[in-house]
C-alpha cells in the first residue's frame, strides 16, 4: 500500500521540479481536451506556449508578455507577503482600481499643466490610494475581528462602482462627446507612462515589478520583518512572542499589497490602458493570486508564475486568432495549469512510502 | 407607496441561488473546509442544469443534474485538498477558473436555446424557491440535530480530536464539498433554468462570491444563511424597485449598497464577538485548514 | 486568384453572449457567405478594454488581417494607437467618434428601431405603464429611451415609462430582477437594453410582452417577444470589405439606420393585433425612407425648456451628445 | 453504591464477565494470568520510518488492576495504547480483549469492544457543548435529553460535577478532563486507557481523579495509566510495565521501588543528582509592583494587582492550577501585553510599555509553556527558532537584518550545550521530541544570560532525565547571578528548586514564604481553598 509521509523539510529539488511538472502535465490534458474538441493538439500547444515567445510575430509578443505580466507579478509579490501571513488579501482587484483612479485624479486635476512632478505624484496618488483600500479591511480587522477576505473582496465591487461612477461622472472626459471615461492619459505627456526602451515593452511598471521581486526577496528573505511574516503567518503566537504585534502585521501586509496593487493600477491607467472606464480593472488582482500561488509565494517563482501566465494569456489570443480556439480555453487552461501544480505540491512536502511491513 | 409584500415576493426569488449555494457552503464550512470555488459549481451547474432540462424537456430534470453537476466537479476540489492536501483557497480559485472556462467551452452548441418553461408554485413563485427555504430548516436539523451533524461539526471544529475518535475526517469532508457542490450547482441552474431561461457564457456574474460572504454574514447559522440572502437579495430589489417607482435614488450608491451593507453586517457581528465576554467565536475551528492522519 | 482578404475582428465578450458581440458574429460569418475564398476572417473574443484591446489589435494587423473591426466604444483609443502604427491596416471602429485616415467609425441608429417598438408598446399596455431596463446612462441609450417614449405617447397619451438602470450590459440575475421590479410597479410591457433573455423570461411569468433586444430572441416567440430589434450589421460589414476588395475603401463616418438594413425590425407575431403591426409597419417604412425623422419637434425637454420646434428635426451631433429626457418621461439621469 | 448503566453497554458486542469483581488483583502476581487478564498483548511490534516504536511488547492487565506505562519520551507508550485503542495499527502481533483477539478496525470498533481512552491532548470539541462532546465518544448516545440526565447524575455520582449544557471553552483544563472521563465511564469499559492525563491537573484534582479510578478498578474495570510523574505512579497504582526504546524491560510492583529506582529501570542507568548549591540571593533584579491587567479573551483570566520582588541569584517558585493567570503573567513580563507604567521594573528601569524585543535586550527573557507554536514555530528549523527570541542579545540581527551564520552557530551551541538531541540545526523544530525541543527552548533563553528568566511549566510531558537536565540548568543560571522565576503546576519541582513560593489563585498573587519553611500540605493550603476545589470532595 502507498502512503505518505511528511517530509521535516520541504524538498528543494522537487519546488523546481514539481512546477515543471505542472506545465507538463497541462500540456498533455490541454492536448487531449483539443484533441476532444477537433483540434490539432501539437498545433494548440505549440501556438499558446512557443508561438508568443519565437513564433512570427515574436518579435511584438516577447515585450507584451513584459506588459501582461508586470501588473500580475506586482500585485503578487505584494500579496505572497500577506499569504506567508496568514492575511488573506482576496480584494487586490479593488486596490488595483482604486489605485488608478486616485493615480488618474492626480494627472486629470494637474491637466493640462506640464511639470515633472507630475508622474511621480501619480505613482505616490497611486500607491497611496492603493494603500488606502487596502487598509479598510486591515483596520476592519483589527478594531473588530472582520474578515478581510470577505472585506476585501466585497470592496472589489465597491471599487468597480466607483470606477463606473468616475467613468460616467466627474472623470468624463469634457471633450469626450458624452461618452463615458476618462481623458486618455496616453495622450497628455507628463502623465503618461510609455515605453521606456522602444520595441522592449518595458515601462515603469516594469520596472516596478523587477523591483518589487528584488525588495520582497531581501524583505522575505534577510530581513527580520519578513521572518516575523513568515513565523506569524506558520504560529501566531510564537510570532507574537517574538515581538510581532498582529494588528501591525496586519496593517502593514495589506497596506504595502494595497499599495502595490495601486501602483500597478497606476501604470496601466498611466500607460497600456490609457484612461478610467467602467471596465477598468480587467481582473489583474484576482488572477495575482494565482501568480501568488503558482510562484509558491516566492519572489522568483511569482516572477516566473506571472510570466508564464502572461504567455497562456497572449498564447491564448494566438491560438483564437490562428486556430479560432474559443477564449475559454485559456481559462480552462489556467484553472488546469493551477490544478496540476497544487496537487503536485504534494511531493514537496510529503514523500510518496510504500507500506512498511514487518 | 412601495408595497412591502411585492417587494418580499420579488426578493424570494432573488435570494434563491445565493441561499442555496450559500447553504452549500455553510455545509462545507461547518466541516472545517473552505471552498472558494462556489463560482465555478455555480457555473457548471447553470450549464448542466440547462442542457439537462432542455434535453429531456423537464426543469426538475435539470436541477437533479445540476446538482450532480456541481457535485462532481466539487470533486475535484475534494481530490485537490483531501487526498493530495493543497491549499484551500487556491484550489478553490483554481475551480472557480476552471469551471468558468469549461462551462464556456461546453456551453457553445446550447446557445440561443431557450429552457422548459418552469411551473409556478404557491402564490406564482417557482418551486424551487420554496425548496430553497424549506432547505434552511432542514440544514439547520441537520447539523445540531442529527448524529451526521454532530460528526460534521466535530470534524470541522477539531479535526485531530474527530480523527482520534475514530471518525473519517476525510470521508466526512468530501462528503461535504459534495453536498456544497450539489447545492451551488442547483443555484446556478436557478439562474438557467427558472430565471433566464436560457444559457450564456458567465451568467452567474459573481453570485458564488456572495454566497461566501454571506457564509460568513450569517456567522456560520442556516438561519443567518437565510437572513443574508434576503438582505442582499432585499437591497438589490429595493434599489431597482425604487428606481422603477420613479423614485430618484442616488443608483451609483445604492448599486454599492449590498457590498457595504455586507461589510457593516459583517463587522457588526465581528465586534460583538470579539467585545462581548462570550467565549469563543463562530468560526469553525479548523476551518481552512488540512488534516493528515498517519496511521 | 489573389491570396484571400484577411479581416479581423476583435469582440468585446463571448460571441455566445446572444446580444451584442453574437450579432457583430454573425456580420462576420455573412462577409463569409458573401465573398468565399476571396475573404478569410478571423476574431478574438472577450478582449478587455484597455491595453489587451491594444495587443489584440497588433496581433490581429501582424497576422496579416487588411481589415479589422472593433466592435465597443472601448476600443477607440487602443485603435487609434495601432492605426497609427500600421498605415496599410484598414481599421473600422464601432460607436466611436474619433477617426483617421485608415479608421473608419460606424454606428446604428438604434432610436429608429426603438420609435417602432415604442409605437407597438404605447398600443399593447393596458395598463399604460411601460418599462425600460436601461444598461449605462450615456447617449445611445438615452436616445433609445426617448425614442420610445415619445412613440408610445403618440399613440397612446396616457402612457408612462418607468426606467431602470441595471449599470450593466450584460447581467441576467440583475437584468431579471430589474425587470420584476418594474413589474411590481404594474408595467405590461418592458424594453430593454441590456443584452440577455432574463426580462423576457420574467415577462412571460407574468404575462407580460417585451422585444428581442441586439438579437432576434426567437426563442421567445410568439409572445412574450412581440417583437425585437436586431443590430444586423451584416450589410455594413459587406459593403466595406468589398470596398477593400475592389480598391474604394475610404475613412469615413457611417450611422446607418432601418434604411440601410443596420437597424432591422424582428418578426411582430400574432400576439400584436394587424393593425397596430400595421401601423408599427408603416412607420417603420417612413422612416426606412427617411420621411420621417423620429425626433421631430415639438419636443420638449424634460425640466420643461423648449428641445425642437414644430417640424425641427434633431441634428446628428445633438444626439450623438444626448444627456437628457424629453418631457414627460417620469425619471431622472443619474449621474 | 457503585451504579451500572446497563442501558448504556447495548452497544457492546462482546459478552460481560460473569463476575467483574475485585478478585481478579489477587491473581496479578500468579502465573496463569492469561486466563483473567482483561486485556493482553503477545509480541506487539510497530514501526515507522527509521524507528521501532514498539517490538514485541507482551503484557497483560487483569481486571481492577491500575497498570502504569513507564518509560521515557519516545519509548513507545503512546504507540502502544493508540494500537489498544485502534487509532494506529500494528504492524504485528496479537492482542486479547476478554481472552478474545482484539483487533480494532478503527477507535469506534475499539469502543464498542470495550475500550475507553482520554487523550492528552486534541479529543475535546472547544466549540461544543459537554453534551455533544459526550455524544461523539459514544457509538449510540441515547436522545439528548436523556443524554444530558445521564451526564449529570453520572458524574455527580462520581464527585465529577458537570453541566451538560455548557461549552467546552468555558472549562478550566480540570473540567475538561472530567469531560473526558464522564465520556468514558459512560460507555461503561473494560480497558480504560489514560495517557499522560495527570500534567494539567492540581494535586487536589489529581487526587480527586485517582479517587475515582479506585472506584472503577473496584468495580473490576481494568486501568492503563501513562504518567511521567513517578511518585503518584508508587502511591496509586498496583503494577507497572516498563518500557525502553520500545521493548519491554521490566514488570514490577511500583509500591515497592523508589522513584529514583524506577527511573532508573526506564533509561537503564543512574539519574543525576541535582545541585543545588551555592546560591545567594543579591540585589533586587526584578520589581512588580501593583501588576493589574483585563483577561485577554474570553477564556482568559484577568491580573489582579501583582506585587513581587526578585532577587540577584534566587529561584521564585510560582505555583497554582492552569488557568489562573499564569499565561497571563508570562504574557505581562514577556511583553506581549502591556501593563501600566510603573508595573514592571528591571534593574530599575521601567519596562511595563516595552515591547518584547526591548524587553530582551534589557535582559528580562522568558520561555512559556506551550513549546510548539508558542515558544517555537513548529516548521521553523531550530537555527530560525533561535531568531524568535534571541536577536537582540545574541546580536543575530543587526539593523534589521539577520547574521544567518550567527543564528546557525547558536542553534549549534544551543544543541550541544543543552544536549538536543537532532540531527542538527536545520531540523525543523516539529521534529524534535517535546523533552529535547523543551531542552532547546531552555537553552536558547539561558545561554543569552538573562538578567531575569521567567519561565512557564518548564517540564511538562518531559521525562525524568530531560527534566533534571532543564532544573539543573535552571540552577545554575541562578548560580550565576541571574533572578529565574519558575511557574509549575508540578509542586515537587516546585519545591526541589525554589527558594521562595507564592501561589497564583484566580489571578492573585499570595505573598511569598522561604520554600524550605514549607511541607507540601502547607502549600496546599496556600493553592487550595479558593480554586475550583468546591467539588465534593471525597
Ligand atoms: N506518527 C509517527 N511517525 C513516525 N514516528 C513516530 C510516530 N509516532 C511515534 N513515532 C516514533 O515512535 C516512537 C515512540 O513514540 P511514542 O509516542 O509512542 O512515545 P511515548 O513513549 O509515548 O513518548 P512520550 O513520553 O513522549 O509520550 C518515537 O520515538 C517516535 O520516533
Ligand atoms: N508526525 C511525526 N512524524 C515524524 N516523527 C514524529 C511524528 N510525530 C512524532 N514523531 C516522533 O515521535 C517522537 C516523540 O513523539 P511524541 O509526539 O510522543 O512526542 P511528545 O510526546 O511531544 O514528546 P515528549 O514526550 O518528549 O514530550 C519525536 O521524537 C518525533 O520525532
Ligand atoms: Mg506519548
Ligand atoms: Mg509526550
Amino acid at each position: 500500500m502507498i502512503r505518505l509521509v511528511p517530509r521535516t523539510e520541504i524538498s528543494a529539488p522537487w519546488q523546481v521540479a514539481t512546477p515543471l511538472l505542472a506545465v507538463l502535465a497541462t500540456m498533455i490534458a490541454g492536448g487531449v481536451l483539443f484533441a476532444v474538441m477537433g483540434h490539432d493538439p501539437l498545433a494548440a500547444i505549440r501556438t499558446i506556449f512557443w508561438d508568443p515567445l519565437f513564433g512570427m510575430a515574436s518579435g511584438y509578443s516577447r515585450p507584451q508578455l513584459l506588459v501582461k505580466a508586470a501588473p500580475l507579478i506586482l500585485i503578487a509579490s505584494g500579496l505572497a507577503i500577506g499569504f506567508r501571513a496568514g492575511i488573506w488579501n482576496i480584494g487586490a482587484e479593488g486596490q488595483y482600481i482604486f489605485g488608478g483612479i486616485t493615480g488618474a485624479a492626480v494627472a486629470l486635476a494637474a491637466y493640462p499643466a506640464e511639470g515633472a512632478w507630475i508622474f511621480p505624484a501619480m505613482v505616490a496618488a497611486g500607491a497611496l490610494g492603493g494603500w488606502a483600500w487596502g487598509m479598510i479591511p486591515a483596520l476592519l480587522r483589527n478594531w473588530f475581528g472582520a474578515s478581510e477576505i470577505l472585506v476585501s473582496l466585497m470592496l472589489v465591487y465597491v471599487a468597480q462602482k466607483i470606477a463606473a461612477w468616475m467613468a460616467f461622472g466627474p472623470m468624463k472626459n469634457p471633450e469626450g462627446f458624452g461618452f463615458p471615461g476618462s481623458r486618455n492619459l496616453q495622450q497628455y505627456p507628463p502623465a503618461a507612462n510609455p515605453e521606456l526602451i522602444a520595441g522592449t515593452g518595458a515601462h515603469w511598471g516594469v520596472v516596478a515589478a523587477a523591483l518589487a521581486v528584488l525588495a520582497t526577496w531581501f524583505l522575505m528573505s534577510r530581513h527580520i520583518r519578513g521572518f516575523h511574516i513568515r513565523a506569524a503567518g506558520l504560529a501566531p503566537r510564537a510570532a507574537r512572542f517574538a515581538g510581532v504585534r498582529p494588528e501591525t502585521l496586519v496593517a502593514f501586509c495589506l497596506g504595502l499589497s494595497g499599495a502595490f496593487a495601486g501602483m500597478a493600477g497606476l501604470f496601466e491607467v498611466a500607460g497600456p490602458a490609457g484612461q478610467i472606464t467602467d471596465s477598468f480593472g480587467s481582473g489583474y488582482g484576482f488572477t495575482a493570486i494565482i501568480v501568488a500561488f503558482l510562484g509558491r509565494l516566492h519572489p522568483v517563482g511569482i516572477l516566473l508564475a506571472g510570466l508564464l501566465l502572461a504567455l497562456t494569456y497572449i498564447g491564448g489570443e494566438l491560438a483564437q486568432l490562428t486556430l479560432q480556439l474559443p477564449a475559454a480555453t485559456v481559462q480552462v487552461f489556467q484553472g488546469m495549469l493551477l490544478f496540476f501544480l497544487l496537487g503536485f505540491d504534494l511531493l514537496t512536502r510529503f514523500r510518496i512510502a510504500r507500506r512498511i511491513t514487518a | 407607496m412601495i408595497d412591502p409584500l411585492s417587494v418580499f415576493l420579488l426578493l424570494l426569488a432573488a435570494a434563491t441561488p445565493i441561499l442555496f449555494a450559500a447553504l452549500g457552503e455553510l455545509v462545507v464550512e461547518r466541516a472545517g473546509v473552505l471552498n472558494l470555488g462556489v463560482e465555478g459549481m455555480m457555473i457548471t451547474g447553470a450549464l448542466a442544469g440547462f442542457a439537462a432540462a432542455h434535453a429531456t424537456g423537464s426543469p426538475l430534470a435539470g436541477f437533479v443534474a445540476a446538482g450532480l453537476a456541481g457535485a462532481a466537479i466539487a470533486m475535484l476540489f475534494a481530490l485537490l485538498t483531501q487526498f493530495l492536501l493543497a491549499n484551500q483557497v487556491a484550489s478553490g480559485l483554481a475551480l472557480t477558473l476552471f469551471g468558468l472556462g469549461l462551462a464556456a467551452l461546453f456551453g457553445k452548441p446550447l446557445e440561443g436555446i431557450k429552457a422548459p418553461p418552469m411551473m409556478a408554485g404557491p402564490l406564482g413563485i417557482n418551486w424551487i424557491v420554496w425548496l430553497g427555504i424549506a432547505m434552511v430548516p432542514v440544514v439547520w436539523w441537520f447539523l445540531n440535530r442529527s448524529r451526521p451533524g454532530l460528526i460534521l461539526r466535530g470534524v470541522g471544529e477539531n479535526h485531530d480530536a474527530a480523527h482520534a475518535l475514530g471518525y473519517s475526517v476525510r470521508g466526512t469532508r468530501v462528503a461535504a464539498i459534495g453536498f456544497g457542490g450539489a447545492m451551488a450547482g442547483i443555484g446556478g441552474a436557478f439562474i438557467s433554468i427558472a430565471t433566464v431561461l436560457q444559457w450564456t457564457e458567465g451568467m452567474t456574474a459573481g453570485a458564488g462570491w456572495i454566497a461566501l460572504a454571506i457564509v460568513v454574514f450569517s456567522n456560520w447559522t442556516a438561519v443567518g444563511v437565510l437572513a443574508g440572502a434576503w438582505l442582499f437579495g432585499g437591497v438589490t430589489v429595493l434599489q431597482l424597485r425604487l428606481q422603477a417607482a420613479g423614485i430618484k435614488v442616488p443608483v451609483q450608491l445604492l448599486s454599492m449598497a449590498p457590498y457595504l451593507a455586507t461589510i457593516v453586517v459583517l463587522v457588526l457581528i465581528s465586534a460583538r464577538q470579539k467585545f462581548s465576554r462570550r467565549a469563543g467565536g463562530a468560526a469553525p475551528g479548523s476551518l481552512g485548514r488540512n488534516f493528515h492522519a498517519l496511521r | 486568384q489573389d491570396a484571400p482578404l484577411k479581416v479581423g475582428f476583435i469582440y468585446v465578450g463571448p460571441v455566445g453572449d446572444g446580444g451584442w458581440t453574437y450579432q457583430h458574429d454573425q456580420g462576420r460569418q455573412a462577409i463569409e457567405a458573401e465573398y468565399g475564398d476571396r475573404v478569410e476572417t478571423t476574431y478574438i473574443e472577450s478582449v478587455p478594454e484597455g491595453a489587451d484591446a491594444e495587443r489584440a489589435l497588433t496581433q490581429l494587423a501582424l497576422a496579416g488581417n487588411k481589415l479589422i473591426f472593433a466592435t465597443s466604444f472601448g476600443f477607440m483609443d487602443p485603435v487609434m494607437n495601432v492605426a497609427a502604427k500600421f498605415p496599410d491596416v484598414k481599421f473600422e471602429h464601432a460607436t466611436g467618434y474619433k477617426r483617421a485616415d485608415n479608421v473608419a467609425t460606424y454606428d446604428a441608429r438604434f432610436y429608429e428601431g426603438r420609435a417602432v417598438m415604442g409605437t407597438i408598446a404605447g398600443r399593447m399596455t393596458e395598463s399604460n405603464k411601460i418599462g425600460y431596463i436601461g444598461s449605462f446612462p450615456i447617449p445611445e441609450v438615452i436616445q433609445g429611451i426617448n425614442s420610445s417614449f415619445i412613440h408610445a405617447r403618440k399613440v397612446n397619451p396616457d402612457v408612462e415609462m418607468k426606467v431602470v438602470w441595471a449599470y450593466s450590459w450584460f447581467d441576467p440575475a440583475k437584468e431579471a430582477d430589474a425587470a420584476s421590479a418594474l413589474l411590481a410597479e404594474g408595467v405590461d410591457v418592458i424594453l430593454q437594453h441590456t443584452d440577455s433573455t432574463a426580462p423576457l423570461a420574467k415577462a412571460q411569468e407574468a404575462g407580460a410582452i417585451g422585444f428581442g433586444q441586439a438579437s432576434d430572441m426567437a426563442a421567445f416567440k410568439p409572445t412574450p417577444r412581440v417583437s425585437s430589434i436586431i443590430d444586423n450589421w451584416a450589410p455594413y460589414y459587406i459593403e466595406r470589405v468589398g470596398a477593400v476588395l475592389d480598391g474604394t475603401w475610404e475613412s469615413k463616418s457611417t450611422w446607418a439606420g432601418i434604411g440601410d438594413g443596420e437597424v432591422e425590425i424582428g418578426e411582430i407575431t400574432d400576439a400584436v393585433p394587424a393593425e397596430v403591426k400595421e401601423e408599427a409597419l408603416v412607420l417603420k417604412d417612413r422612416i426606412a425612407s427617411g420621411e420621417y425623422h423620429p425626433f421631430t419637434g415639438p419636443l420638449n425637454k424634460a425640466d420643461g425648456s423648449e428641445w425642437l420646434a414644430e417640424g425641427q428635426t434633431a441634428t446628428d451631433e445633438e444626439l450623438s451628445g444626448m444627456n437628457f429626457f424629453v418631457e414627460g418621461i417620469g425619471a431622472e439621469i443619474p449621474n | 453504591m457503585a451504579r451500572r448503566y446497563p442501558s448504556l453497554s447495548k452497544q457492546r458486542n462482546c459478552p460481560k464477565p460473569v463476575c467483574r469483581a475485585r478478585q481478579g488483583k489477587a491473581l496479578t502476581g500468579g502465573t496463569n494470568l492469561a486466563v483473567a487478564a482483561v486485556f493482553r498483548t503477545e509480541g506487539i511490534g510497530k514501526s515507522y520510518p527509521g524507528v521501532r516504536a514498539n517490538d514485541d511488547v507482551s503484557f497483560q492487565v487483569a481486571p481492577g488492576e491500575i497498570h502504569a506505562l513507564l518509560g521515557e519520551n519516545g519509548a513507545g507508550k503512546s504507540t502502544l495504547v493508540k494500537m489498544i485503542y485502534g487509532l494506529v495499527r500494528p504492524d504485528d502481533g496479537r492482542m486479547f480483549l476478554n481472552g478474545a483477539p482484539h483487533e480494532p478496525a478503527d477507535p469506534r470498533a475499539a469502543r464498542a469492544a470495550g475500550v475507553a481512552m482520554v487523550f492528552q491532548h486534541f479529543s475535546l470539541f472547544d466549540a461544543l457543548t459537554v453534551a455533544e462532546n459526550i455524544a461523539l465518544g459514544m457509538e449510540n448516545p441515547p436522545p439528548r435529553r436523556e443524554l444530558a440526565a445521564r451526564i449529570t447524575q453520572v458524574s455527580n455520582d462520581f464527585g465529577l460535577p458537570l453541566n451538560p449544557a455548557r461549552r467546552i471553552v468555558t472549562l478550566s483544563a480540570g473540567e475538561r478532563q472530567r469531560v473526558e472521563i464522564v465520556r468514558c465511564l459512560l460507555q461503561d469499559p473494560r480497558l480504560l486507557i489514560m495517557d499522560e492525563p495527570t500534567s494539567v491537573l492540581t494535586p487536589q484534582e489529581a487526587e480527586l481523579l485517582f479517587h475515582t479510578l479506585r472506584k472503577l478498578a473496584d468495580q473490576g474495570t481494568a486501568i492503563l495509566y501513562i504518567s511521567h510523574k513517578l511518585e503518584e505512579i508508587r502511591s496509586h497504582c498496583d503494577r507497572a510495565t516498563i518500557l525502553r526504546l520500545g521493548r519491554v524491560v521490566d514488570s514490577c510492583d511500583p509500591r515497592a521501588h523508589s522513584a529514583r529506582q524506577l527511573a532508573a529501570m526506564m533509561v537503564g542507568g543512574e539519574m543525576r543528582v541535582i545541585d543545588r548549591s551555592g546560591r545567594q540571593a543579591g540585589r533586587v533584579l526584578l520589581d512588580i509592583d501593583d501588576l493589574s491587567l483585563p483577561a485577554p479573551n474570553a477564556e482568559g483570566t484577568a491580573l489582579k494587582s501583582l506585587s513581587l520582588t526578585l532577587r540577584a541569584g534566587e529561584i521564585l517558585g510560582i505555583g497554582g492550577v492552569a488557568g489562573n493567570g499564569q499565561e497571563e503573567l508570562l504574557a505581562a513580563l514577556s511583553g506581549e501585553m502591556r501593563s501600566r507604567p510603573g508595573t514592571i521594573a528591571l534593574e530599575d528601569r521601567d519596562l511595563s510599555a516595552a515591547a518584547p524585543q526591548a524587553r530582551r535586550a534589557a535582559g528580562l527573557l522568558s520561555a512559556p509553556e506551550d513549546r510548539l507554536g508558542h515558544a517555537a514555530v513548529p516548521d521553523f528549523s531550530l537555527t530560525e527558532n533561535t531568531l524568535l527570541t534571541a536577536g537582540p542579545r545574541r546580536q543575530l540581527v543587526r539593523n534589521g537584518l539577520i547574521d544567518r551564520d550567527a543564528a546557525r552557530d547558536y542553534a549549534r551551541q544551543v544543541i550541544r550545550d543543552f544536549d538536543v538531541r537532532t540531527p542538527g540545526p536545520g531540523t525543523a523544530a516539529r521534529a524534535l521530541s517535546g523533552g529535547n525541543l523543551q531542552k532547546f527552548v531552555i537553552g536558547r533563553e539561558v545561554l543569552q544570560n538573562p538578567v531575569v528568566l521567567v519561565v512557564n511549566q518548564p517540564t511538562w510531558g518531559v521525562d525524568a532525565g530531560a527534566a533534571a537536565a532543564v532544573r539543573q540548568s535552571l540552577l545554575d543560571l541562578a548560580r550565576s547571578g541571574a533572578g529565574v522565576i519558575v511557574i509549575s503546576q508540578d509542586l515537587d519541582e516546585l519545591m526541589e528548586l525554589s527558594d521562595r513560593f507564592c501561589a497564583l489563585n484566580a489571578g492573585r498573587l499570595s505573598d511569598s514564604r522561604p520554600t524550605r519553611d514549607l511541607s507540601i500540605d502547607e502549600i496546599g493550603l496556600m493553592l487550595g481553598g479558593a480554586h475550583g476545589m468546591k467539588v465534593a470532595h471525597l
